[in-house]
């Protein structure tokens, strides 16, 4: 499969994204620069964690305005996938791609952590290898990660199935204390309606080898490329 | 000419800044201070008159770029 | 613009001595003008040229196999560690700049020692820190500016070092009122590299153009270096504008850019603008090459207008590099920088004269022989003399500390203590993962990193690395507190599996015109030789603060040490907490010193915390003893017969057994804890309860092993001369220890509580 | 009543954030911009009247805590 890691200057978990594409799960990975404006055949874009810009003014406010974002979008539009992992999460909501927004850690500090969260979904491209409510531990490490959204985009996500991802504790209960940076209902992740585009706080490319003390972010990768075999199969 | 823009958390959206500032008056004794918000404020020099259209782009840069929408309010003067 | 006359008060106000200025007159064979008096003032500063210092650090052991580039000569050393592969670290200090604004200044701190390690040529790969404050107990006026300065620091390297996208991997913090005023911030940054790709900060080559990279050049941090070479006092708050605002964000496309260009073989020479900016990049460079150098201030990225050249050569605006490029491939070098949208100017030349020559607008505003400028400062054989305090602090008897009567009580206070707590309220707010290599988090003996040398599942390779000092030990005895700093690094990073191989010290001290103070600089260093010497970890850089005073006297003497080790095989990477019910916890070294069983409380946090006493003689240190002690330990756990490996240091052997059970920390708000049954009767005897269970006694590990394996390594370390002995079982819910009677029985979830969540409750 | 308080930061100070931006602007094309200084806005609700305890009470929690001082100015107003 081939996947593209966008590079915007402030990136900085894009060497990350492409050790664990390449050389972790074997796949076809390369760099996107934030001035190209064609991304070519892509299967998968990935927008990575880091300071895009700093996160001067608001966290991605100002990335979403590179010459790359308009070929991602185009590249959504047309049902493809994209993932926002931390900053890309940010970034996607920053650029009207996914709903809401994130806003400062309630502790006001930055937290790094490894965290629970939950499999809200299996239905979903980047959730599809794992069970709804399986429980995998996965870093944190952001100090803008607490998402908001008004009550009414809050109900349509979950009627909708869109949350992806809870912060719970380690039996798996969504508590407030569970939470790294006090998010509406504790999301730690969602897709857009369609389904093809997803933002995520915790970092499933720091919990993909048993080196790093957990494999448990895998199944978000192992999802998309089960996900992409499937539609590449039909 | 400048302009000042002032961007305000809406008051739907928490704001723990604001509540940690109004603990610490508080603990130092401030007692009348009942509730602090934060914001931004910018200013942006600019070649330009205040005009319509200066002032129609300033209302696009603070919609596009300098405030969010979704958690954010804005407004702005302009200054000789 | 006129330039103010050189008056005696001027050339004081320089921290120019009288002497000092005849010998710039010298250099120059003439007088010099007021630009030429701040550039000699800012690199014959303490800060740039160590003048005080260097005869104490040329005792330092620099030298072995491994090193590739030694001390003293480019920004950062640089130490093999195989295969073609080697690294670059250094530890810089920026504790001025954070007394007066500790957010900035401790950003900033992160970012001078970030340049300097990819100067080099090498790919920043972690982060360390070592942090100092006056106590955060309570909520007077003083505990309340404590923890604005703690909170402060810790904030401001978090915002630069997560930015920058490098991992805050470890550190330490400790807590004592000689820092009251005079906080210390100690940041550490390791870099990896090939060989071949050490770059070198040398202006070589006639002609060769001179290029400015980074953002334009403000008047902020005007003359920080001889700020920072001076005692804080009332009037520094006069000195605010000397500091200055760091910008990550530009750092890291500087990072990026400057990794880029080393690639292409068109960059000659490259030395970052930290202390004294301009003025060190261009004359160093000049001095290293033998050659001369020529620059137009006009061509000057400036922030503001009407800057002087004074003011421009002395700034240390932020994130600004000098790049000294083959004649011919400018282009190749603009197109980087243009990537990287990174401002850029071409401000002179290499010039073959041996001067150092600056223009403003065409005409020269000073010229000064760059090699003697750098090299040429006044060095001082500063007199030393036995401080008066020893005499009060050693006719303290150990035996007037009242016994021990409440041992129950005792531990879960010291857990809490601040300089014992567990410092998850710091590195929680550090990206310590960021690059995917930290297999083992802040929380245990030393961090461990993962080179990625190799793509999965290739043999890959990995580093320990530590900071450690006692300023209580080295403030009751400077030369022993200087050597436990290096045995006590070496220690935690064998407990982690690491064999130790380099090291980098920042000597934290008061002012060394006192000859007391300057006696603690030279027993540390002495110390420091020795510890050195026998652990095979040469010095490889450093830095030198001193006059770390406040009006109420001088800090603890504070010689940090960080230390570097490598592990060639992730199953010898070794953690401090106890891993399975039954496994036999063993205790490697004697429980008490056997010399003199009150020795090891001296200096303690058992005699600071409960009695609020820091006086009499810290714990003995016996290097031998140690080294055997270690060499011991590292080949069990190379032979795959260590389950857990963690060091009694403060706290003694009580903290060291509960730190085993409650340490190990899978994730948010979620403890892995486990109990242990502990019997230490045959020590008791004899002996003094606090001595065994709190005492500081050195060259101790305590490990656990599986119950099949108990008995072969008690042997295995008898028989290298190692004093061994099973001490108790790993299990339970509680924590038991037995010393002839029951000392304590404690509930570990609460051990834990009070030792987890301490420092946040008192910084709520 | 309320005060409206105004921190930016100090002129011969590093604003990398307003650079930023202003950078930002111009690469979206505004090119009237010429330079952008970002700050806060902080609006802190107090019982009392407008009067010279109050404002000095201001004055010195914007000293204290609302301000950095060594980096940053600050002005407010107080408002009915
Ligand atoms: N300032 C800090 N930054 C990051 N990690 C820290 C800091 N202070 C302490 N730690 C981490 O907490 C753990 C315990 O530190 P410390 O008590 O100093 O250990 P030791 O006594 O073994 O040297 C270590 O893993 C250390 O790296
Ligand atoms: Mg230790």
């Amino acid at each position: 499969m081939k996947f593209g890691i966008i590079q915007f200057p402030g990136s900085n978990c894009d060497l990350d994204k492409l050790w664990v594409l390449q050389d972790v799960l074997k796949q076809e990975a390369r760099y996107v620069w934030h001035k190209d404006t064609a991304i070519g055949d892509l299967d998968c874009v990935v927008v990575p964690g880091g300071f895009s810009y700093g996160d001067y003014l608001r966290t991605g406010a100002i990335a979403r305005f590179s010459p790359v974002m308009k070929a991602v979008a185009d590249h959504a539009g047309r049902g493809k996938l994209v993932i926002g992992i931390c900053n890309g999460f940010q970034i996607l909501c920053e650029a009207g791609l996914l709903p809401g927004a994130l806003l400062r850690n309630r502790s006001l500090q930055f937290r790094c952590e490894h965290v629970f969260v939950r499999i809200e979904t299996s239905q979903s491209p980047f959730t599809c290898a794992a069970q709804k409510r399986d429980i995998i531990r996965i870093p944190v490490a952001h100090g803008e990660g607490c998402y908001f959204a008004d009550p009414e985009t809050i109900a349509g996500l979950k009627k909708n199935d869109q949350i992806l991802f809870r912060y719970v504790d380690s039996r798996g209960r969504v508590a407030d204390t569970a939470s790294p940076n006090g998010s509406v209902e504790n999301i730690a992740g969602i897709c857009n309606a369609t389904r093809n585009v997803c933002g995520m706080m915790p970092h499933p490319e720091r919990a993909s080898e048993e080196a790093l003390g957990s494999a448990n972010g895998r199944v978000v990768f192992e999802s998309i490329l089960k996900h992409l075999r499937g539609s590449q199969a039909q | 000419m400048k302009a000042k823009i002032y961007v305000t958390p809406k008051k739907a959206v928490l704001d723990p800044q604001g509540k940690a500032v109004a603990n610490a008056l508080h603990s130092l004794g401030y007692a009348a201070v009942k509730e602090v918000r934060i914001g931004k404020y910018m200013e942006v020099e600019l070649d330009g008159a205040d005009n319509a259209a200066v002032q129609k782009q300033l209302d696009e840069m603070c919609h596009r770029i300098l405030s969010n929408p979704v958690i954010e309010d804005y407004r702005f003067e302009l200054e000789g | 613009m006129n330039d103010p006359k050189i008056t005696p008060e001027i050339i004081a106000d320089h921290g120019i001595t009288p002497e000092e200025f005849e010998r710039i007159k010298g250099v120059l064979g003439r007088e010099p003008n007021f630009t030429e008096l701040g550039i000699f003032s800012v690199m014959w500063s303490e800060h740039c040229s160590y003048k005080n210092s260097k005869p104490v650090l040329k005792t330092f052991p620099t030298k072995g196999p491994q090193i590739l580039v030694g001390a003293g000569e480019e920004n950062a050393g640089v130490t093999d560690i195989g295969d073609g592969w080697a690294i670059s670290f250094k530890i810089e200090s920026h504790n001025h700049p954070s007394a007066v604004e500790p957010f900035q200044g401790a950003a900033t701190g992160v970012g001078g020692i970030l340049r300097d390690i990819f100067t080099m040529g090498a790919r920043p790969i972690l982060n360390m820190n070592s942090l100092r404050f006056g106590p955060i107990d309570g909520n007077d006026e003083a505990a309340r500016r404590n923890k604005r300065l703690f909170a402060g620091v810790v904030g401001g390297i978090a915002y630069y070092g997560n930015c920058v996208g490098v991992p805050t991997v470890g550190g330490e913090v400790y807590f004592d009122e000689s820092y009251e005023g005079n906080p210390l911030l100690n940041a550490m940054c390791l870099g990896l590299l090939r060989h071949e790709q050490i770059a070198r900060g040398a202006a070589k080559g006639t002609g060769n153009p001179v290029f400015y990279v980074g953002p334009a050049t403000g008047r902020d941090g005007l003359a920080g270096a001889a700020f920072a070479s001076r005692e804080l006092t009332e009037e520094s708050q006069e000195d605010r504008p000397a500091v200055q605002v760091g910008d990550p964000f530009m750092e890291k496309l500087v990072l990026e850019a400057v990794l880029e260009l080393l690639q292409t073989d068109a960059v000659v020479g490259i030395q970052d603008m930290g202390a004294a900016g301009l003025t060190c990049s261009t004359c160093e460079t000049a001095s290293r090459a033998g050659t001369g150098i020529e620059i137009d201030l006009a061509k000057v990225p400036q922030r503001e207008p009407g800057m002087t050249p004074y003011e421009i050569m002395l700034s240390e605006s932020q994130e600004r590099m000098l790049v000294i490029v083959q004649k011919g491939r400018e282009a190749e070098v603009q197109r980087i920088f243009d990537k990287w949208d990174l401002p850029w100017a071409e401000i002179g030349f290499v010039t073959d004269t041996g001067l150092m020559r600056v223009k403003n607008h065409g005409k020269v505003v000073a010229e000064i022989p760059a090699a003697k400028l750098a090299n040429d400062a006044p060095v001082y054989y500063r007199e030393s003399k036995e401080p008066a305090y020893f005499a009060k602090t050693r006719a303290w008897k150990l035996s007037e500390l009242p016994p021990l009567t409440d041992p129950q009580k005792v531990l879960p206070e010291l857990l809490a203590s601040s300089s014992i707590a567990s410092k998850n309220w710091v590195y929680r707010q550090y990206d310590h993962m960021v690059q995917t290599r930290t297999v083992v988090y802040p929380g245990s003996d030393a961090a461990v990193v993962r080179l990625k040398l190799a793509p999965p599942p290739a043999k890959d390779r990995y580093l320990a690395i530590t900071t450690d000092c006692n300023g209580g030990y080295c403030f009751l005895d400077p030369y022993t507190g200087g050597a436990i700093a290096v045995a006590e690094a070496a220690r935690n990073i064998v407990c982690s599996g690491g064999r130790p191989i380099a090291s980098t010290d920042n000597l934290n001290f008061g002012n060394p015109m006192k000859p007391e103070i300057f006696f603690q600089v030279r027993e540390a260093a002495k110390g420091i030789t020795d510890g050195c010497n026998t652990f095979n970890t040469p010095i490889t850089g450093g830095n030198v603060s001193f006059y770390n005073q406040s009006p109420t006297g001088a800090i603890d003497p504070t010689p940090v040490m960080g230390m570097v080790g490598l592990i060639d095989d992730i199953a010898h990477v070794t953690t401090q907490w106890f891993k399975e019910r039954g496994d036999v916890i063993l205790l490697a070294g004697n429980a008490v010193d056997t010399a003199d069983p009150y020795l090891g409380l001296g200096g303690s946090q058992y005699a600071q915390c409960l009695h609020h006493i820091k006086a009499g003689l810290p714990p003995r240190l016996d290097l031998a003893v140690e080294k055997k002690l270690q060499d011991a330990v590292l080949a069990l756990i190379r032979a795959g017969q260590i389950k857990s490996a963690h060091d009694c240091s403060e706290g003694g052997l009580a903290v060291a057994l509960a730190e085993g059970c409650i340490s190990k920390h899978p994730g948010r708000n979620t403890a892995e804890l486990i109990g242990a049954k502990v019997n230490l009767s045959t020590f008791a005897k004899g002996t003094r309860l606090d001595a065994l269970l709190f005492g500081e006694a050195q060259s101790r590990i305590v490990l656990s092993v599986a119950k099949e394996n108990a008995d072969a390594v008690v042997a295995q370390l008898q028989s290298q001369g190692v004093p061994a002995a099973v001490i108790g079982t790993v299990g339970g819910k509680t924590l038991t220890i037995k010393a002839g009677k029951v000392a304590g029985k404690w509930n570990v979830a609460d051990l834990y509580d009070g030792w987890w969540n301490s420092i946040a409750r008192k910084m709520a």
